[in-house]
């Protein structure tokens, strides 16, 4: 082998470095003795926020991380403070957590679970981090949920709207913030019925996987408690990106409604294509054809252009709530102000949501004095509070789902500029959108034990 | 020894000592300083390192050997992954009925892909393999999300029958008992370095694996498949079937990449579709390629290198950076993260093609090569110093 | 005794009849040659006997066997080596591991999972390969790369990789095509020695006039697809109808 | 009838998306013999140069009074775009409105040179390499190319709109005399037909009835043959890499308005391309624009509902599907020749 001055050097070291590691005393690290994962050592704790950074949602990641940079910023006492002035729990003081520098990693989920599970776990192994936060999709975010629970670190999930995330596949150590599918459903259904009637057929086109599904599926429920009738539900694949032919189909179909159950550059192009081929120009039944897009973020506004003028959706936060709606979803302009001081524009819901998750971890550790997951999941069961936004919001201790209300929105016909791109229609109060941990769309999974790891 | 010749055997040692001591090696910056950043000896990244290593080994046998470029292969990473979590949910969180099974049907599977991918040659074949993999990740993803669990991922789950195994079994990936996450951590001053069983158990495999190839490429078999790649026509016309040789390669680097896929849902009980996707087939290309198609060691050195980038590189943000520059004057730090940005954190990508194509330009038979020509020089400067009167042989 | 015979073959490529009704038999432990102009029907008879090409109708016995929907490498180890027009050798590997491919698939058949043995383990074949290299005179090229070896070199290779199969027909096609005189007179040194020593048969399809008359024993000339001429050398030499047919018209092809 | 007419239609539209990237692709493989990696990349950038010159036109510098309050509550100045300042006011809102189609012009000569570049710079060297060796460097090179455009413009799609005029859609169905309604389709995809067939009929012609096509033709069959004519067949090679990216940056331009261009089109479509080429034969300049269509038809047949009852989930597959059926039948797919690409 030609190599063999090199091995010979390589061996050498090798050697001595095997015989230092034997001659000195050795012992065991101390997570083993604290009795969970990764305990901060030292003056500081490592968070590990895990969000896109390569393919389609990158953009989002990056709308998520400088929220993450915001909220680690305010947590250690910098800036304005942002939403921890207007948080209904004072358990914060400015000075890390419990004392502690709050530092932060962050990785690259590729939006792929795999991809995912490998940032998250070179962060819990190689970082120390504690805590897990980030990411734009549900398969993501039941993934890298599955980690932390065998890891024994506390999960505070990012954008996911699958029902599964709280629903069969939750975990103990795995907190939601973001709103689902059902929610969405059950938002959308008594604003669809005001604004288009209760007599209406709708065509659903569905993206082909978990999300795509648990969507139509509520969807499909909700508009027919109402009096809708759902004519045609078609699957399209992931990798479509020219949904013509799913499209074209449409008019001739004699439904009124088409219901896109798409997100990201899916959800651009399909829509784009739906107004392309003049859906919405058309009259059927007698009817204005009409789009609803039942999921859609800032960036996927953007994204379709014009063409998302008029259609109707819901989100989890919007940054006009607090000017349009009133005083109830207070910690709204605090976010935008601290948050557009920085960075020069309005934040997404995808960083609110990243900021508060945040937020709430650090109130957990700080309310249960300890960093350890079982006194944070503890801490956050159950856990009722205000200020961050979204009005009255309970963390329920049955699914780990934050129920809070959800904000229903439909498109700017003149947008003043990119990030103004909808108007908020009403707010949706939780206790319509909200369900029993047992409702069928989310059985069959359990929360099992909280996890403290090693 | 082993059957292996001197140069064989030393090569084999080589990768032992690397492997066994890779929780050292790859960790030489103390724990808490700036260069921590680029410490590798966390054991998931080396178990991806070694996992990744045993699918480019077995894709080298296919592709480095017989020159047949397949692009279907991570559907047999694939199927490994399901069908260890199958066994791991059904049968028993040990890991050997799990990585068996994997090899097994990653195996049959490749039987039936290849019997009919290699009706074509060339291009042909390759997009057969390419076709037969898509369909797959689209089907997984999709329509056979019963078997799969389709986006999410298949997962074990406490409900999970297990048959096998008692009621004090451990609820995670194990051997006799041993977790696969368990691991030892060992501090000496201010390092720290890792020791986990998952590791060690991907290690020996891998070791097995290659030992295997090793014996695969010196034998007479090796020497077909060989010949299969410099001229099918001469082979035909000296009595040689090329058919069975292209499958038995074609089949033995496809149960390679079931252990692959078996090995990664056993240190990490998940299996997701994107296994299967045209990218995952590609990154193994790469590998081989990136490494040195048709070298011994190419394949692990070309597996270690994307794995490295994809998870190291990835993860160095700005703050990381300013972390390191902080020592300078505020605007030259300023200027240098600037020129530094784009080519780490989300900018990882764009690093790693650049480097692709630096590789191939100037290495074109790959990291061995470089690492030849690194050889190469010491060997000179030896010889140089030894010349009695000191006069230096003129370069190349 | 003819070790090789072909009755009646015919083969039309879509309107063209390349073989028409061609009968040839070749005498065991002779030299045979094939002749005739361009596009007489050389190649395409030689195909029909390798199992390149099925002929539409007709028979091709060897050794009392036929060799008609057999695939290449059964014929091959039914006994027929072929060397082609131009070297078809390994060249990817070195004269060593070239000679050895030819050694292994006599010794193990068209195919063997010998994956775990290893080369240098197998004695027997290695010794017979050296065996072969040193009889050829390739020896001390045994470690160049085959594809950077002379012509003739390449040539010799060729023989040798299959005269190391011990084949009963070696089929030649056109094997000093592109030769310079003297590597071409050595060629034919070659293969007047491999008949003296062995027990072999070779049917041999030839330009090269030169060639033909100092080997051959027989000789069949065709043209147009079918057989013209079969005889001794002598006489084919003085044949009318080949004069007329090939040597004449052969001044501009050759 | 008039479904399968709509689908037909669609699929028309696609295949000649498909069919015009994977000619470039296939040409650059008949002449250079070259595994170009990098054309999804071309045919991406070419959608950006859309979103490029939409970008210039859009230039502007703040005006000098507030109109009012951003989110902030700080006072907002407008946009004043310069191209309105410089062309009036409707000869820069039709400017901009005629965006993508002006960028047709912009995009030529910027592929071409592009084209140029890659293959004097990188491609060149790689002629006598191995293909696995071309495909690693091309592959690095898309990669490189698609973060370039991902840093300057992001990772979100950038709506990119047809002009006004041919924003809508008509009633297509109508001038075949069926039912009005019947058959509606956008006047874009109508264009970007029409568009292709004009293209693709356009570097046919040049082949076919030009010297510099026949010499490219005649070493397309046998490189060696022409160049020892004396003929310097390289430098035309080159000419022919710049066409092809040209050809796929023109496919992307036109493509923008259809689906809003992201920096990852680019891979989205290269698996697709490449298996359209296979399946039209390596080097088949009319099998790679007859796979095109054919996959484009048989890909929006197999989403139709009536299909998908039947079969579920073989929209999924379809391209796949149809690819091995060819390849196993046609060796050397639709109208391959012997002996390319199979060594």
């Amino acid at each position: 082998m030609s190599f063999s001055n090199l091995t010979r050097r390589g061996l050498m070291k090798t050697g001595a470095v095997a015989g230092a590691g034997l001659a000195l005393p050795t012992y065991l690290s101390a997570a083993s003795h604290s009795g969970f994962t990764n305990a901060p050592q030292g003056d500081t704790v490592t968070l590990g926020f895990n969000v896109p950074q390569s393919g389609p949602y990158a953009d989002e990641g990056a709308d998520e991380l400088r929220a993450f940079e915001l909220a680690v910023e305010h947590l250690n006492g910098g800036g304005d403070g942002g939403m921890l002035q207007t948080f209904s729990s004072k358990a914060l003081e400015g000075n890390g957590i419990m004392g502690k520098k709050v530092q932060f990693v962050t990785g690259d989920t590729q939006t792929k679970s795999d991809a995912a599970r490998a940032s998250a776990q070179s962060m819990i192994q190689k970082d120390g981090a504690i805590m897990i936060s980030g990411g734009s999709s549900s398969g993501v975010a039941v993934a890298v949920q599955g980690l932390c629970q065998e890891a024994g670190v506390i999960f505070m999930a990012g954008l996911t709207h699958s029902n599964d995330t709280t629903g069969k596949d939750k975990k103990a150590n795995g907190f939601r913030h973001f709103f689902n599918a059902y929610m969405s459903a059950a938002a959308l259904a008594p604003v669809l019925k005001n604004l288009y009637g209760d007599d209406r057929k709708v065509y659903s086109l569905t993206a082909d996987y978990t999300w795509g599904w648990t969507q139509q599926e509520s969807i499909q429920a909700a508009t027919e408690a109402m009096g809708w009738e759902t004519i045609n539900d078609v699957r399209t694949p992931l990798a479509a990106t020219d949904f013509s032919s799913y499209i074209a189909p449409v008019l001739n179909s004699g439904a009124d409604v088409l219901v896109l159950n798409h997100y990201g550059g899916n959800m651009v192009n399909s829509l784009t294509n739906a107004v392309q081929f003049g859906l919405r120009d058309k009259q059927v039944n007698g009817k204005n054809f009409e789009i609803v897009v039942p999921l859609y973020s800032e960036l996927m506004a953007r994204g379709a252009g014009k063409n998302i003028a008029g259609i109707v959706g819901s989100q989890n936060w919007d940054w006009k709530l607090e000017d349009q709606l009133g005083a109830r979803y207070t910690g709204t302009n605090a976010f935008v102000q601290s948050f557009g001081t920085k960075y020069g524009f309005p934040p997404s819901q995808a960083a609110q949501t990243c900021y508060a998750q945040t937020l709430l971890y650090a109130d957990a550790v700080a309310r249960a004095g300890s960093f350890n997951p079982c006194a944070v999941v503890e801490a956050l069961e159950g856990f009722e509070f205000d200020g961050l936004g979204n009005g009255p919001t309970l963390y329920r201790a049955g699914d780990h789902q934050c129920f809070k209300d959800v904000v229903v929105v439909k498109g700017k016909e003149n947008p003043e500029n990119e990030y103004d791109l909808v108007e908020i229609v009403e707010a949706t109060p939780a206790e319509q959108v909200t369900y029993d941990v047992d409702h069928p769309m989310f059985a069959g999974g359990e929360l099992g034990n909280c996890n403290p790891g090693a | 020894m082993l059957g292996l010749n001197k140069k064989d055997l030393g090569v084999l040692l080589l990768v032992a000592l690397l492997a066994m001591a890779a929780p050292i090696l790859l960790n030489p910056f103390p724990a808490d300083s700036g260069m921590a950043q680029f410490n590798a000896g966390y054991p998931d990244l080396m178990q991806r390192f070694v996992i990744f290593g045993i699918f480019a080994i077995g894709y080298n046998i296919l592709f480095g050997l017989t020159g047949y470029l397949s692009f279907g292969h991570a559907a047999f990473l694939g199927v490994g992954s399901y069908s260890a979590v199958w066994m791991m949910k059904l049968l028993s969180m040990n890991v050997i009925p799990a990585i068996l099974l994997s090899v097994i049907v990653a195996g049959l599977f490749s039987v039936v892909i290849g019997y009919v991918s290699l009706r074509r040659s060339g291009i042909y074949f390759s997009i057969l393999t390419l076709a037969f993999a898509q369909m797959s990740f689209n089907l997984a993803y999709s329509v056979l999300t019963p078997i799969t669990n389709g986006e999410t991922g298949l997962q074990i789950s406490l409900s999970d029958p297990r048959i096998l195994d008692g009621a004090n079994a451990p609820s995670y990936p194990n051997l006799f008992g041993a977790q696969m996450n368990s691991a030892a951590t060992i501090d000496v001053g201010s390092w720290s370095f890792t020791f986990s069983v998952g590791y060690y158990l991907c290690a020996l495999l891998m070791l097995v694996a290659f030992y295997i190839s090793i014996r695969i490429f010196r034998s007479p078999f090796g020497l077909m498949l060989r010949a299969v790649k410099s001229n099918q026509q001469r082979m035909n016309y000296t009595g040689l079937n090329t058919k069975p040789y292209t499958l038995a390669a074609f089949v033995i680097s496809g149960m390679y990449a079931g252990l692959a896929g078996g090995l990664l849902a056993a240190m990490d009980p998940l299996a997701g579709a994107e296994r299967m996707q045209w990218t995952a087939s590609g990154e193994v290309v790469l590998m081989t390629i990136l490494g040195g198609a048709g070298t011994l060691l190419g394949p692990v050195l070309g597996a270690g290198f994307i794995k490295y980038f994809e998870n190291i590189f990835s993860k160095i943000n700005d703050n990381v950076l300013h972390g390191w520059f902080s020592f300078m004057p505020d605007g030259i730090e300023d200027f240098i993260i600037t020129i530094i940005h784009p080519f780490v954190g989300k900018g990882w990508h764009l690093t790693l093609g650049l480097l692709f194509m630096l590789v191939v330009i100037f290495l074109p038979g790959g990291l061995v090569e470089g690492g030849q020509r690194i050889g190469r020089l010491f060997r000179r400067k030896k010889a140089d110093t030894n010349t009695p009167d000191g006069t230096k042989t003129p370069a190349e | 005794m003819n070790i090789l015979e072909v009755k009646n073959v015919n083969k039309r490529f879509g309107g063209l009849q390349a073989l028409g009704n061609v009968n040839l038999n070749v005498a065991e432990n002779t030299v045979h040659a094939i002749i005739g102009p361009n596009g007489a029907g050389k190649s395409t008879l030689l195909n029909c006997l390798v199992g390149k090409l099925i002929p539409d109708t007709g028979s091709v016995m060897f050794d009392g066997r036929s060799v008609l929907g057999r695939k290449p490498y059964e014929i091959n180890q039914m006994g027929i080596s072929r060397v082609f027009q131009t070297p078809e050798i390994f060249g990817d590997l070195s004269v060593q591991e070239n000679m050895l491919i030819p050694c292994f698939a006599k010794r193990d058949g068209a195919f063997a999972l010998n994956g775990y043995g290893s080369v240098g383990s197998q004695r027997d074949v290695i010794d017979k390969a050296e065996e072969m290299l040193v009889e050829m005179k390739l020896a001390d090229k045994r470690h160049m790369h085959a594809a950077s070896m002379s012509r003739g070199d390449k040539r010799r290779l060729e023989i040798a990789m299959c005269l190391a199969q011990d084949p009963r027909l070696l089929l030649l096609d056109e094997p000093t095509a592109g030769m310079a005189r003297a590597d071409t007179n050595n060629t034919i040194d070659l293969l007047k020695q491999i008949k003296e020593e062995r027990d072999i048969t070779i049917a041999i399809i030839e330009h090269d006039m030169h060639v033909v008359f100092s080997l051959a024993e027989r000789i069949t000339v065709l043209a147009q697809g079918t057989p013209l001429v079969e005889d001794t050398p002598d006489n084919i030499k003085g044949h009318p109808k080949v004069r007329e047919a090939y040597l004449g018209e052969s001044q501009d092809a050759a | 009838m008039d479904a399968i007419l709509l689908q037909l239609l669609n699929g028309l539209d696609k295949g000649s998306a498909y069919a015009l990237i994977a000619l470039g692709l296939t040409l650059i493989f008949g002449t250079l013999g070259v595994v170009n990696f990098a054309h999804g990349a071309i045919f991406m950038i070419g959608a950006f140069c859309a979103v490029t010159l939409s970008k210039i036109f859009s230039l502007s510098h703040l005006a000098s009074e507030p109109s009012g309050t951003d989110f902030l509550g700080k006072p907002k100045y407008d946009d004043v775009l310069y191209i309105k300042e410089w062309f009036g006011e409707s000869a820069g809102a039709w400017m901009l409105d005629w965006s993508v189609p002006l960028s047709i012009l912009f995009a030529i000569p910027v592929m071409i040179a592009i084209g140029f570049i890659m293959e004097r710079g990188l491609i060149k060297h790689f002629y006598k390499r191995p293909h696995a060796d071309q495909i690693l460097v091309t592959f690095g090179l898309a990669i490189v190319l698609q973060e370039v455009i991902k840093y300057f413009y992001g990772a979100n799609p950038i709506p990119t709109a047809a002009p006004e005029a041919f924003r809508g859609s008509f009633d297509f169905g109508v001038l075949l005399g069926f039912d009005p309604n019947a058959i509606i389709y956008p006047y874009w995809r109508l264009i970007y037909f029409a568009f292709s067939a004009v293209i693709i009929g356009g570097v046919f012609a040049f082949l076919q009835f030009t010297t510099f096509g026949m010499v490219v033709r005649a070493g397309m069959a046998d490189r060696e043959t022409v160049g020892l004519l004396g003929i310097n067949i390289d430098k035309r090679f080159t000419i022919m890499f710049g066409i092809a990216a040209a050809v796929a940056g023109l496919a992307g331009v036109m493509y923008a308005p259809i689906n809003s261009p992201n920096y990852h089109m680019g891979m989205d479509f290269l698996v697709l391309s490449f298996v359209v080429v296979v399946v039209g034969g390596m080097g088949s300049l009319p099998g790679a624009v007859l796979a095109g269509f054919l996959l484009g038809i048989l890909e929006s047949f197999a989403s139709m509902n009536e299909v998908k009852n039947i079969l579920p989930g073989i929209d999924q597959i379809i391209i796949y599907v149809v690819a091995i059926i060819i390849l196993l039948t046609r060796p050397r797919g639709l109208m391959g020749r012997k002996g390319v690409m199979e060594e």
